[in-house]
């Protein structure tokens, strides 16, 4: 019980944060402080809530009777949610410590506390939405989280691109918001009742419309492929530690959605874990796909999160098609490797849009191809933004892999081995994530390539230097913890069971665990090993060879006589194999200049990758209907007569439809 | 009590006829207003027990709620008309004020008669007393709007009236003598003659769906509320449509007790969902905001169209759209005002950047767009969602498809507008008018979204006790 | 225990065997002498004494590089059964820990290539990473089959095989993935026709291009992982092209050393017979392989 | 008796004819005012026993449609120099053509139509249709404000008309409220033609068009 009401006191504090600042003056820092305060001692209560409630027990439904036609307002805390809300504990706070000096008040007077206060409202939208345990309560948390997530994402909105990219994204949380509306209406209609608990039986095709509602009106937040037409260009217009709180959590919001409705649901046919792997796999490989292409490093990110929603989908379907087969094993491990994922993702993701963040603060640039050279400047956000890109590309020792690691055990698993019957066709996935792997180690060395190595393309990157500690602290937390998840994976294991147990509702759920299946313990063991090994040579080849005594020449030029900055190899160049690979999908538009002439003037080459779904199809269909419906007002040309003949009209239609129905 | 409710308003109009003063006569709209909420309280709290000597003068739970919507309106409307009429020194007020307060009688008077053909008489007063209120500008364009106002309004409100004497026959045509008050006409409601019934029925459908502004019979809207100052554009959606929807309940019993749900359900869902649809269509790309907000009442009386035709279970929903629908339009309409007023222009090529200029209405504009559209946590989702529910509840799962498909478009057509005009940078080639936002302009609006959002998260029990009440009272269950 | 010890022994001190034995092979087909057989050794050694220089535009990267190649890559080769003996390192999924040591590998190499700031370094990186985009899928296809048929998730178990070793209904599914792995081991280890280690202009080369840079010791160490990295991939090769065993240890042992010189053989052959495929060609070669070990999984699982 | 009272209704079936026919509006508004006034007589013919509620509301009606109103409007039109009602959208002798397929309909219709009592008021439901229809007729297919409002007034007398079979379903308040209501809408829309006349210096509502989308 107290558990409970730790978390609600949590949301209370969170979801309030920003008003005292709004009765301050618009200069004073006092009202920021105030809410960064608020935010962490919400926080830290909330996690005091979630540490009891992870342990397995559900805490008691909490029912405060409530004066709406429809709903209740009914919240529980069980593991499931708990796993969600810790990420919801952590990423913003830190995320507002480091707005104390990414977005100082007196920087920023005319939108600071307008972002503070959705800010918070945003945080404890997001741990509304994972307590509610009603329809309509967690319908009006969706939707408060995702209005605030626009009014703080669009704080900037003079600028007339955040404009665009909050209103496409205010349309599609509402096309969303509208498939939610429709599925709970029919959860009602099919349960009786908006009370999420699981529901006893149903008809098959009731169900499935059920789940398909779910997936598209929580793929739109979630960002599965196509649905994420809003993501990129959202999280590039966000200040970065709302981009972080968005990529980092209220993405999960519609995974986790996805993972409650199909909790509550009783029947699985294999067809939705197939859809869930397949929609996992397209989602990832285009994802990141995409993120290659990109010149702008926010909207990198970004493509990059719509990457790892996907290998947290697959996750989700494999576990499904486990449910749906009776086979705790394949549950265990893809749904351990989902919500292993959501975490990961949530730690590494909010580290490197920090870090975007602190690069962005100090040269007002994303774009790749005028960075370079970064690493001798912010040195220490280097350091914490290879940990990131690390652990993104799922490589060992990081948190990353262990995830990746367990879902690619799942898959091997469903080969089926000796007697047992497999389905290998969900096996064949596991070479899309080796793909998604490759391309992820290919883009992010792209990243750091071309914005911390090599030398400066422009001089925006001057008088960059490393950011004041309160921005570097929240940075230092999350590489920590992405160290520790990925050298003891172990730890994290119980609660993920636990979750995973709530989630399946198999008769032989208590057998589901992933220890038994998964050796950890190895990659621990490994993960050590190779930090020791890798410390050891360092060292060794530190003494022997002392930076400050071993000599300095500058790069090989290969023999040309004046090579310049602008000759390093660029952002765009580095993805252009890649995105060639892919021009099919991605589809890019290059500019090519025409040079002829012994001594040619200078000429430009630009090649763009636009998105193909959005500015391929949404945006022109929009358009269409833009140009075609107002075509309809020259029914409307103020003549009273037409006016009045619509009247009369009308009577004759009407007269005619009721006679249609055959009157007797 | 109905004597208050009805002719204090009218003698206080006599009284602002003849009051001198331009800067005393606003002053009794409020007075006024309070009276007339403070009785219509006494009234609500009293029950059931409400009745006049009279047969034809009843309130009854539907008439209770749209007499509470329309007072509580009016009465933030009088206060934020005070304010705004300071900004309009420049001419007198003398019809203005006097118009509203007939307005707010005639409009008491709608909901109190059981009586069809009083109530016509009332809706057609209604619509005298409100067009020299559109025409308060005294320009071309507001003269242009008055007169398709008032022709399209009287020849659709001429078609209820004969709408209103097919019934009258219908029960003459069943041997009874002909008889057109409510009670009598439910209780030998299965004997009507079915022909002069639908007759009635769409005639009715026209001629209050005219008043209502259900297309193709909105014409006049865009005009009216987009040359009629704020206040009287709140009055016209919140108060003027509220009650010509009263007169649609009506009818809609009296063929609910004939047992015809399945013709008037088509005829209402075919003319609420075409309302939907043209309020959708009309609404992209609309550049003039106060005419898009006239086809968002379009599209929202389509709701309270589809809602009653659905019927049953949905009942309870649109009742209570009635009261969001009102209060929310009531915000907008006002703020909008604001808008209009600081910028001196209504179309979104001039006007950016408003929560710059206006943080409160700009603010506020925003808020209601969200609310009308049916965001939660505020009033309109909750009537909305209890409507979709009532259409799942009775199967009508392409109504229901539709009616979400239809919030999406219109919520993408009024949102781009919308923030057009809230956000960016305020254009400095504009240069304001002395208009500030004060207490009187700004504190009305505050308080009339506090209502909207405070339907959205609680009900207070008297209210949905009544709303139940009326459901009860429209499916003729004692 | 003495299993561990040769495996260590062996994966120390072969690998740059390898390479002398390529040259020769080479050396052979060109019908010259070419350079004595340990020749690489002695580079190593030299390389080792010398001092090195660091590009001015250089950061930590540069230099973390080959350490963490060399790291990972030496861990990579206890996971790697030799012949039939297990490998020192077995627990189940240490396939895919396998596969993502030498994508770390492969980030810092790359990274350090980057680092560099030079065109030519960024080319050869914007080319590693490319080509293992499509052999990395190509890996796992015959990582598939080979779990299927072996019904084993650790490298030992699968490479082994099932007790009886390989059945005949699964030959035909190993020899398209042992087509595969081999363009695999080719491109990994860039070697003709995917890349010309031999070669010296710049704009046509992988591996060799983006260690322009690097001297000295530094240079070595590359060198060194180089050698470890092909050995590890032969003898992951030679579990499918020769899962020969005799029963006695000391014959096995040699067996698989000598089974080990015959594929260095083999690629000094191919790269003495083949010329390097144009850079466009080689993304077709690797989507064959790709190919090739995809419809070895077909075949198996249909 | 029903023979008399059949011969009036003809009459006012064919005064609709001629105001269809008409160009000028000055005989437009004679017309609607004969119409009116008659209306009041066969109000009375219609009841046989004749009530204080009849009598009162065939008085007011005949005041109202037949005098007040037409006074009103000729005003209204002196104020406003026009005399014609120039280029209808369709010609004087389609219209009459039109109004007279509208009669034939109406009558054809009311033939269909459940009535009760067959015997008296067989013309009145016809009458009434037919002066509804030819009413909108002039309302679509007329220009200047005044015609309109004529039109208006058409209609306005075939509702009335089926209004005196159900003088008992209307009590004498609310007929008289109908009456009201009707004067002072004409009131009203006269202020308003003539603050057209005045701001447009035309009756002409094809000026009126500023306000579209």
């Amino acid at each position: 019980m107290s558990a409970t009401w730790n978390i609600l006191a949590a949301i209370v504090l969170l979801s309030f944060s920003g008003v005292p600042a709004c009765l301050m003056p618009r200069r004073s820092a006092a009202g920021q402080r105030i809410a960064t305060l608020l935010m962490v001692a919400g926080s830290l209560l909330g996690l005091s809530g979630v540490a009891a409630s992870l342990g397995g027990a559900n805490s008691p439904l909490v029912q405060v009777p409530w004066g709406l036609p429809c709903g209740r307002f009914a919240v529980m805390v069980d593991p499931l949610s708990a796993l969600f809300l810790g990420l919801v504990f952590v990423v913003p706070a830190l995320g507002s410590v480091y707005g104390l000096d990414y977005w100082r008040q007196s920087q920023h007077p005319a939108t600071s506390r307008r972002l503070g206060l959705f800010y918070g409202l945003l945080a404890g939208s997001m741990a509304m939405v994972l307590v509610a345990r009603d329809g309509v309560l967690f319908l009006v948390a969706w939707e408060v989280m995702a209005i605030a997530a626009y009014f703080a994402a669009t704080v900037e909105d003079d600028d007339p691109a955040v404009r665009r990219a909050g209103w496409i994204y205010l349309v599609a949380t509402h096309a969303g918001t509208m498939c939610l509306i429709a599925m709970f209406a029919l959860w009602r209609h099919a349960t009786g009742s908006f009370g999420l608990e699981p529901a006893q039986a149903m008809p098959v095709a009731v169900a499935g419309t059920l789940f398909v509602l779910a997936v598209t009106g929580f793929g739109f937040k979630a960002g599965l492929m196509p649905l994420h037409v809003w993501l990129p260009g959202a999280h590039a217009a966000a200040p970065s530690h709302v981009s972080a709180v968005m990529s980092g959590v209220m993405l999960k919001m519609g995974v986790y959605g996805i993972m409650r409705m199909t909790a509550l649901l009783p029947v699985a046919p294999v067809w939705w874990g197939g859809l869930l792997l397949t929609a996992g796999a397209v989602t990832g490989v285009a994802g990141i796909a995409f993120a290659i292409g990109q010149q702008d490093l926010k909207r990198l990110l970004a493509y990059s999160s719509i990457e790892n929603i996907g290998i947290i989908t697959m996750g989700l379907g494999l576990a499904l098609i486990g449910r749906s087969l009776g086979r705790p094993d394949w549950v265990a491990l893809g749904m351990g490797a989902a919500l292993l994922h959501v975490w990961n993702h949530g730690l590494f993701k909010p580290l490197l849009f920090l870090g975007a963040g602190a690069i962005l603060h100090s040269t007002h640039t994303r774009e790749l191809d005028r960075l370079g050279g970064m690493g001798a400047r912010m040195p220490v956000v280097m350091v914490f933004f290879v940990i990131g890109a690390v652990a993104i590309c799922g490589l060992p020792p990081l948190n990353g892999f262990v995830g990746e690691w367990l879902l690619y055990l799942g898959l091997f698993r469903t080969l089926g081995q000796g007697a047992e019957a497999g389905f290998p066709a969900a096996a064949a996935v596991a070479v899309a994530l080796a793909m998604i792997g490759a391309m992820a180690v290919a883009c992010f060395v792209k990243l750091i390539g071309t914005v911390f190595l090599g030398t400066a393309r422009s001089d925006a990157v001057d008088r960059a230097q490393d950011p004041p500690p309160s921005m570097v602290a929240p940075m230092l937390a999350l590489a920590g913890a992405c160290v520790f998840l990925g050298l003891f994976p172990s730890f994290a294991i119980p609660a993920v069971e636990n979750a995973t147990r709530t989630w399946a509702a198999l008769a032989n759920s208590a057998s589901i665990s992933i220890a038994a299946i998964a050796p950890l313990g190895w990659i621990s063991a490994l993960g050590l090993a190779l930090v020791a090994l890798v410390g050891i040579f360092a060292l060794i080849s530190r003494i022997a060879f002392p930076t400050d005594t071993t000599a300095r020449a500058v790069t090989w030029d290969c023999g040309y006589a004046r090579p310049s900055k602008r000759m390093q190899y660029s952002g765009s160049s580095l993805g252009k194999s890649l995105v060639d690979l892919f021009a099919a999908l991605l589809r890019p538009t290059s500019h090519q200049p025409v040079i002829h002439g012994l001594f040619p003037n200078s000429a430009t080459f630009k090649s763009v990758v636009t998105d193909t779904v959005l500015d391929g199809m949404v945006l022109p269909l929009f358009r269409s209907a833009g140009r075609f419906l107002p075509r309809f007002r020259v029914l409307q040309q103020a003549q009273v007569q037409t006016y009045v003949l619509y009247v009369v009209a009308i009577v004759i239609v009407l007269l005619g439809v009721g006679a249609m129905g055959g009157q007797p | 009590m109905a004597f208050v409710l009805i002719c204090f308003p009218l003698l206080m109009a006599a009284l602002a006829a003849v009051v001198s003063s331009n800067r005393v006569r606003p002053w009794l709209l409020p007075a006024t207003a309070l009276v007339h909420v403070a009785t219509t309280i006494a009234v609500l709290v009293q029950g059931t027990g409400v009745s006049t000597g009279v047969a034809w003068l009843v309130l009854d739970p539907p008439g209770r709620i749209v007499l509470l919507q329309v007072s509580v309106l009016f009465l933030l409307c009088s206060f934020y008309a005070v304010g705004y009429l300071r900004y309009r020194r420049d001419q007198t007020n003398r019809v203005f004020c006097a118009c509203l307060l007939a307005f707010l009688g005639v409009i008491s008077l709608v909901t109190w008669s059981h009586h069809l053909g009083l109530m016509w008489v009332a809706i057609e007063a209604s619509t005298l007393v409100t067009a020299p209120l559109i025409y308060f500008n005294r320009t071309q364009r507001s003269i242009e709007a008055t007169w398709k106002y008032l022709l399209v309004g009287s020849v659709g409100i001429a078609l209820a009236l004969l709408g209103t004497f097919f019934l009258a026959y219908a029960s003459l045509h069943a041997g009874l003598d002909s008889t057109l008050t409510l009670e009598s006409l439910l209780e030998h409601a299965p004997r009507l003659s079915k022909p002069w019934l639908h007759a009635a029925f769409v005639l009715l459908l026209v001629g209050y769906g005219t008043k209502m502004g259900l297309a193709p019979m909105h014409t006049w809207k865009p005009d009216a509320y987009g040359e009629a100052p704020g206040v009287v554009g709140a009055m016209l959606a919140g108060g003027v449509t509220s009650s010509a929807f009263l007169a649609l309940l009506r009818v809609y019993q009296v063929c609910h007790a004939a047992g015809d749900d399945a013709y008037t359900s088509r005829l209402l869902l075919f003319i609420g969902l075409f309302s939907m649809a043209v309020a959708g269509v009309f609404m992209v790309g609309q550049r003039d905001f106060k005419r898009m907000l006239a086809y968002s009442s379009v599209e929202h009386m389509g709701i309270l169209a589809v809602g009653l035709g659905i019927g049953g279970p949905a009942l309870f929903g649109t009742m209570l759209h009635v009261l969001t629908n009102g209060l929310t339009k009531g915000v907008l309409f006002l703020s909008a005002g604001n808008i209009h007023r600081d910028y001196g222009s209504k179309s979104t090529d001039h006007v950016r950047g408003a929560m710059q200029r206006l943080p409160l209405s700009g603010t506020l504009f925003l808020a209601g767009f969200l609310a009308i559209t049916g965001s939660p946590p505020f009033g309109p989702f909750i009537s909305e969602f209890a409507i979709l529910n009532g259409a799942f509840d009775e199967g009508r799962f392409v109504t229901a498809g539709l009616f979400l498909f239809f919030l999406l478009v219109v919520f993408i057509g009024m949102g781009a507008t919308v923030l057009h005009v809230v956000q960016g940078r305020a254009p400095t080639d504009i240069h304001r008018t002395d208009y500030r936002d004060g207490f009187l302009t700004g504190a009305p609006i505050v308080v009339s979204m506090m209502l909207v959002l405070m339907l959205g998260l609680y009900i207070p029990p008297p209210l949905s006790a009544l709303l139940g009440d009326a459901v009860r009272f429209l499916e003729n269950q004692p | 225990m003495s299993t561990i010890l040769i495996h260590l022994l062996l994966l120390l001190s072969m690998p740059p065997l390898l390479a002398g034995v390529i040259n020769k092979t080479k050396a052979w087909f060109g019908g010259r002498v070419g350079p004595p057989l340990f020749q690489s050794y002695y580079d190593l050694a030299k390389l080792a004494r010398k001092r090195m220089v660091l590009s001015t535009t250089t950061t930590w990267v540069f230099r973390i590089g080959p350490v963490v190649t060399l790291a990972t890559v030496l861990m990579a080769g206890l996971l790697v059964p030799m012949g039939r003996f297990d490998a020192p390192i077995a627990f189940t999924g240490d396939l895919i820990f396998f596969a993502y040591l030498l994508g770390l590998a492969r980030f810092f190499t790359t990274a350090a290539a980057l680092d560099t700031g030079s065109s030519f370094e960024g080319m050869g990186a914007a080319r590693e990473v490319t080509f293992a985009c499509l052999s990395e899928p190509a890996v796992f296809f015959a990582l598939l089959v080979l779990a299927k048929v072996s019904g084993s998730l650790t490298l030992t178990g699968m490479l082994h095989g099932p007790a009886g070793g390989f059945s005949a209904a699964t030959a035909a599914p190993l020899i398209l993935v042992a087509i595969g792995l081999f363009v695999v081991l080719l491109a990994e280890n860039c070697r003709i026709p995917v890349d010309d280690p031999s070669t010296h202009l710049e704009l046509t080369m992988i591996h060799e291009v983006m260690v322009l840079d690097h001297s000295g010791p530094l240079l070595g160490v590359i060198l060194y992982a180089a050698a470890l990295k092909l050995f590890i991939f032969g003898a992951l090769l030679l579990h499918v092209v020769a899962p020969f065993q005799t029963g006695l240890s000391w014959a096995d042992w040699s067996l698989f050393v000598g089974e080990m010189i015959a594929l260095a053989v083999a690629i000094g052959v191919v790269e003495s017979v083949m010329a390097r495929l144009l850079m466009r060609r080689v993304t077709y070669l690797l989507t064959g392989a790709m190919l090739f070990c995809g419809f070895g999984f077909l075949l198996l699982v249909r | 008796m029903t023979s008399l009272l059949d011969a009036l209704l003809v009459i006012v079936l064919v005064m609709n004819l001629f105001a269809l026919g008409t160009s000028r509006i000055h005989a437009l508004i004679r017309i609607v005012s004969a119409q009116g006034a008659l209306l009041g007589v066969i109000m009375v013919l219609v009841h046989r026993h004749l009530t204080i509620p009849v009598l009162a509301v065939a008085a007011a009606g005949i005041a109202i449609k037949g005098f007040l109103i037409p006074a009103i409007m000729q005003r209204a039109l002196q104020q406003a120099y026009v005399k014609r009602e120039i280029e209808p959208l369709i010609s004087p002798l389609a219209s009459i053509l039109l109004g007279a397929i509208a009669t034939a309909f109406a009558v054809l219709l009311a033939g269909q139509l459940p009535l009760v009592n067959q015997n008296d008021g067989a013309l009145l439901v016809p009458t009434s249709i037919a002066t509804v229809l030819v009413g909108f007729i002039i309302l679509t297919t007329r220009f200047k404000a005044l015609t309109q409002v004529v039109g208006y007034l058409v209609l306005e007398n075939g509702i009335f008309v089926f209004g005196m079979l159900l003088i008992e379903a209307m009590p004498l308040v609310v007929e008289m409220g109908v009456l009201l209501d009707l004067f002072v809408g004409v009131f009203v829309i006269s202020i308003i033609v003539n603050h057209i006349n005045r701001a447009f210096s035309t009756l002409d509502t094809r000026q009126l068009v500023s306000l579209r989308e």
